[in-house]
């Protein structure tokens, strides 16, 4: 490796374009050996430097009362209160999982999970959001199986919590699949951590396993398109060792109860190089590296390798000087390796030594402020148009709406997910109030009365139609699931999933999928706090579609106000809000892509400032324990949610008769499956009606009544019904079905 | 007829579970082993068929189920 | 009164363990690091779930080589009882404590869930008040939890009375539908012969608090305690 | 020094992930294999020792610690 001499192609082969390495000669004034250039590699690989995204990733809202840390570091905090807060982030590991979905997905929470520990905060719950390809694809089952268990296996090991997520199925995934991966801690104030090389003089400090060669040019991979040559990179997935990172973490957190460290950054993508050269950037200094103190697992490893390295389970910690005996020892407590390898620098330059010879010396500011930024192209594609057309007239009306209305709740997109998250221990430490199945996951936070609600939520069709349109109502169902566990949304992490940027129809999507999140969460007050990027998301120039991904955290105050989405008693009444939108919104439903195989139209339209008081109703009818259950209207409209709160039950399924909320004009096949936004089904007590009707005239929020709970089937005025149990069974063995996993 | 399936991690593939197996064996005090990387091992009944039908079904067997050839390799041995 | 609740590197259900001593029975709970020789001065000892060493090898192979497991063999052989839950039962059974050995669920997958558990025997410290042929709904979350042991250890811990709960079905029949892993007898819990040891799949100290969806897991610890201040009489 | 360690499963107890695998074969239309069971594999690299000493750290390091004998039987092999 030493000797190859730097032209060029070879910076061709790094992913750097002619301008880019034109630019690293110029402000280096030499040519870059091949150490340096690796490094510029990595950190200027779209997956590190964000060049494609970053100018409109400045969009977001990201400030707020409660917000303690906004994106930028490894992840957002946001206050709860009583000195405590919540520390979050969502990441993707779609390449890695594609190729070998196990591990894949294991290093996708492995690394999620780093993110959030290492700015002190302890994880309590993580979700999951996954995209496959059709169910019938023969590559589906396989990576859907992988995937899964390898998402338990890494979390149920550490002891972490898989809470909630999706599962959602589409052809234009066959290829490239998404696995986003979300974790929450808690943080006290005080204990709050960043990643800062701050303190001339003070020594860095390498902890967690040894390097190898794992995973060398994985920053690059997850930014390449996927093409019949990635066969070739297998060798370097990296395998994750969910045992280590369980002491990594027992001991990154017995060591911020001291008071030894100056600065902490897990390793994540480009390795020891990301990290190091980000702490120093955020800090302004510069550093000394020995990378042969670098614990190593392979023998006559390369400056190089061990530089662009991305073994899993590591830490870099700047320490305080003198203190770094207490660092070690706390380390070597915990049977891990750590070793002090360099010091911080005043002078802005990173000098990275092999056996005392330098073997790369570069500003550390040309690596990273000064890395390019790129203003794409962005165009909205002429398709769109087509794409947006849908004559709901000519829509053949099917013969049996009840057996429409079945297949719709078998369906692998709707079916009940116990198949995945039997699978993860979502209950371990004891806080899961509201588990898997309702419309969030809610946790309580110990010692204190108050409790957060997650959700993650993105209609990847919905985005594809309109990407605008697409990216606020990810964020208004956000804002409504948490709003029905009832909890108030107070922050928002995203995970922005697009095909290749060069494309202009891919950067238009990109960009107004982040003006539409913008203005969802300014509206909703609700600040983006952190997130990912994930680019290049297509095989052989065929993309995914638009997938902005986000997870929404809410508070509440008190954990007794929790609420479910499934009926609680017989007798209880059934209320529709917000039941006055009433033209048919069906571009992008459930309904036309299951029963008439069609992805078409215009996606349902957002109404922003209903959506606001909607949740604020929620979250006061909760707080009065007006409401016995709240559930949001989403895929499959009115039939579809109103079934799901009859059987997702967990005391067993019950049965409700309700009236149609649309005028008679209207098709019933439309009635059934129009996914109007911003309406939830609510259901209370007959003592509680008055109540709650007034409530709701308060907040001037529309609430009709629209029946009652009980009888063995889910009637629909005279339009359709199903029987209780038969529902239940094709609802609970659809998705096992679809994937061909029943025995 | 009988074979055996020997399927083992790449080289440069992190072993976890060799490293666990070998850090514990020196702490009960039994030094000596330096290095210990686990695989796995089938002992297979095959029904009656030819050698090469039968190599050529272990090896569809290995390549597309029982190893994961982007970390594993495999080799077989068949008696007799 | 005081509790051990173990730690070893990679347990992961020891401070819902603590959790549920501590702060819901408001009882005297201590962790203790694996290193520790002894366990002078405690009156019970919790072996708690998670993934010990990562289950590498075989769950709970490496954690019997911890010199706490040297302090535990003495403390259940003075007669103080000892629980093992989910991965502390594996450890039970591969240091010997136990007999038999936990191989993986038939399905080959991990499963979390609540199950319904029947009290086979009211002999030990941790079910001396939860009668015999009491219905439990405790939660289960393991990977390895098919329990195995050859027919004639079998025969002998059935004779002995040494099943403590077997998974059943809500209404309390011992059913291979009720089964959630594919366990020898559908057997979720056993104990030693002298009944102070119990080892145990589920996760008692899961469901504590009702707002946990069951809080049937508290009676296991209540016995244990009135046992002991009983004992200490 | 290197050596060879295999685990397998006792006859009598039962091997899910065998089973599954088997079952999985026939699933993918590869038939005719009518067994398997799945055991460990360890290559194992010793430091300078005797061969009596080496055969001697095996045998002990198996039954202390790798293969649990309630369930698992285990011979090993010594190169050269
Ligand atoms: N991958 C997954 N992991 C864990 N839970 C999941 C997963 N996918 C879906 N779930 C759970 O299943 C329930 C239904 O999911 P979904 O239909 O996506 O909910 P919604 O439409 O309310 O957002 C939710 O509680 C969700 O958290
Ligand atoms: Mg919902």
């Amino acid at each position: 490796m030493k000797d190859v001499v730097v032209t060029p192609e070879v910076a061709k082969e790094h992913g750097l374009t002619a301008d880019e390495y034109a630019r690293i000669q110029a402000t280096l004034g030499r040519d870059p050996n091949i150490t340096e250039l690796g490094i510029f590699s990595v950190m200027w690989s779209e997956h590190c430097s964000y060049k494609s995204s970053r100018i409109h990733l400045r969009k977001f809202p990201t400030k707020g009362p409660r917000v303690l840390q906004g994106p930028g570091e490894n992840a957002g905090i946001v206050d709860i209160g009583d000195n405590l807060a919540v520390c979050f982030k969502m990441e993707s590991h779609n390449h890695p999982s594609f190729i070998e979905p196990y591990q894949g997905a294991a290093t996708g929470v492995g690394g999620i999970l780093r993110d959030v520990f290492t700015m002190g905060a302890r994880p309590i719950a993580s979700l999951n959001s996954l995209r496959f390809g059709r169910p019938e694809h023969p590559r589906t089952p396989f990576l859907v199986e992988g995937v899964v268990s390898g998402i338990a296996g890494y979390g149920n090991c550490i002891g972490v919590p898989t809470v909630g997520g999706e599962v959602f199925f589409d052809e234009c995934y066959d290829g490239n699949i998404l696995v986003n991966a979300f974790t929450l801690g808690v943080v006290r104030h005080d204990r709050i951590f960043r990643g800062y090389a701050s303190g001339v003089g003070n020594p860095i400090i390498y902890v967690g396993s040894k390097t190898g060669r794992d995973g060398i040019h994985g920053a690059t991979m997850a930014s390449g398109e996927f093409d019949e040559k990635s066969e070739e990179k297998r060798p370097t997935v990296q395998v994750g060792d969910p045992f280590t990172e369980k002491l990594l973490l027992e001991a990154c957190l017995e060591l911020m109860k001291t008071d030894c460290v100056e600065g902490i950054q897990d390793m994540g993508a480009a390795g020891l190089t990301s990290s190091t050269f980000e702490m120093a950037s955020r800090a302004g200094t510069g550093f000394i590296m020995n990378l042969d103190q670098v614990p190593q697992r392979e023998t006559d490893m390369t400056p190089y390798e061990l530089l662009l390295s991305e073994s899993q389970e590591r830490m870099i910690i700047v320490a305080r000087r003198g203190r770094e005996q207490e660092v070690l020892d706390i380390f070597e407590k915990w049977d891990l390796d750590a070793a002090v390898i360099g010091e911080v620098t005043p002078d802005g330059i990173a000098r990275l030594l092999m056996n005392g010879v330098t073997v790369a010396e570069v500003p550390i500011a040309a690596v990273t402020d000064e890395a390019p930024i790129y203003d794409r192209p962005a165009e909205r594609p002429a398709w769109q148009d087509d794409l947006n057309r849908l004559d709901l007239s000519a829509l053949p009306a099917p013969s049996d709406l009840s057996e429409s209305w079945l297949a719709l709740m078998s369906c692998p997109e709707m079916a009940d997910k116990k198949w995945v998250y039997r699978q993860y221990d979502y209950m371990i430490r004891t806080n899961t109030l509201v588990a898997p199945g309702s419309d969030a996951a809610v946790l309580r936070i110990k010692g204190t009365r108050k409790a957060v609600a997650i959700s993650s939520d993105c209609n990847p069709r919905y985005c594809y139609l309109d990407p605008f349109v697409g990216g606020m109502l990810a964020v208004c169902e956000g804002a409504r699931n948490v709003a029905c566990s009832g909890a108030e949304p107070i922050g928002l992490s995203d995970c922005l999933n697009f095909g290749n940027p060069e494309r202009p129809e891919i950067m238009w999507q990109f960009r107004s999928a982040i003006e539409g999140i913008s203005k969802a969460c300014e509206a909703l007050a609700i600040p983006v706090v952190s997130g990912n990027v994930s680019l290049y998301n297509e095989t052989m120039g065929k993309g995914i579609y638009p997938t902005p991904t986000v997870a929404t955290v809410g508070l509440l105050e008190d954990a007794d106000d929790r609420l479910v989405s499934w009926f609680r008693a017989e007798g209880d009444r059934v209320f529709l809000l917000g039941g006055d939108r009433v033209d048919v919104e069906l571009g992008g439903s459930l309904y036309l892509k299951e029963v008439h195989g069609r992805v078409a139209g215009v996606p349902p339209a957002a109404d922003l400032d209903h959506e606001k008081r909607l949740c604020a109703f929620i979250k006061a009818a909760a707080s009065k324990r007006l409401l016995a259950s709240a559930h949001d209207l989403a895929e499959g409209g009115l039939a579809c949610a109103l079934a799901e709160s009859c059987i997702t039950r967990p005391d067993g399924p019950i049965g409700a008769v309700v009236s149609n909320p649309f005028p008679e004009s209207v098709r019933p096949d439309f009635a059934l499956f129009s996914e109007n936004q911003g309406r939830v089904l609510v259901s209370c007590g007959p003592a509680n009606v008055a109540a709650l009707l007034e409530a709701a005239s308060e907040h001037q929020l529309h609430i009709s009544q629209l029946g009652t709970v009980g009888g063995d089937a889910i009637v629909i005025a005279d339009i359709a019904r199903l029987n209780v149990a038969e529902t239940h069974k094709a609802w609970c063995e659809g998705f096992a079905n679809a994937l061909g996993f029943g025995e | 007829m009988k074979a055996r399936i020997y399927v083992t991690l790449r080289k440069g593939v992190l072993d976890p579970q060799g490293k666990a197996i070998q850090r514990s064996l020196s702490h009960l005090g039994m030094e000596g082993v330096d290095e210990i990387r686990v695989g796995k091992f089938m002992e297979v009944t095959l029904g009656e068929m030819t050698r090469p039908d039968a190599e050529k079904l272990l090896d569809d067997a290995c390549r597309r189920l029982i190893a994961n050839t982007v970390i594993e390799d495999y080799r077989f041995e068949i008696e007799g | 009164m005081k509790i051990a609740v173990l730690v070893f590197p990679g347990s992961n259900c020891d401070h819902d363990a603590y959790h549920a001593i501590k702060h819901v029975l408001a009882a005297d709970a201590q962790f203790v690091w694996h290193k520790e020789g002894s366990l002078d001065g405690f009156d019970g000892v919790v072996i708690p779930g998670g993934f010990t060493y990562g289950d590498y090898l075989r769950t709970g192979a490496l954690a019997k080589l911890s010199p706490v497991m040297g302090a535990v063999r003495r403390f259940a052989d003075s007669g103080g009882p000892v629980i093992g839950i989910c991965n502390g039962f594996q450890i039970l059974l591969e240091s010997g404590l136990l007999p038999g050995a936990m191989i993986v669920n038939e399905s080959l997958k991990f499963i979390c869930d609540y199950v319904t558990l029947r009290t086979e025997t009211a002999r030990t410290p941790f079910t001396r008040s939860i009668p015999e042929g009491t219905r439990l709904r405790i939660p289960v979350a393991h990977y390895q939890g098919n329990y195995f042991a050859d027919d004639e250890t079998i025969r002998r811990i059935e004779g002995n009375g040494q099943v403590v709960f077997r998974y059943c079905d809500a209404g309390g029949n011992v059913t291979p539908e009720a089964n959630p892993n594919g366990s020898i007898g559908s057997i979720a819990g056993i104990c030693n012969e002298k009944g102070n040891v119990l080892g145990m799949m589920p996760h008692p100290e899961r469901c504590t608090e009702p707002e946990m969806g069951s809080a049937d897991g508290r009676r296991l610890f209540e016995s244990m305690l009135s046992h002991i201040k009983e004992n200490a009489r």
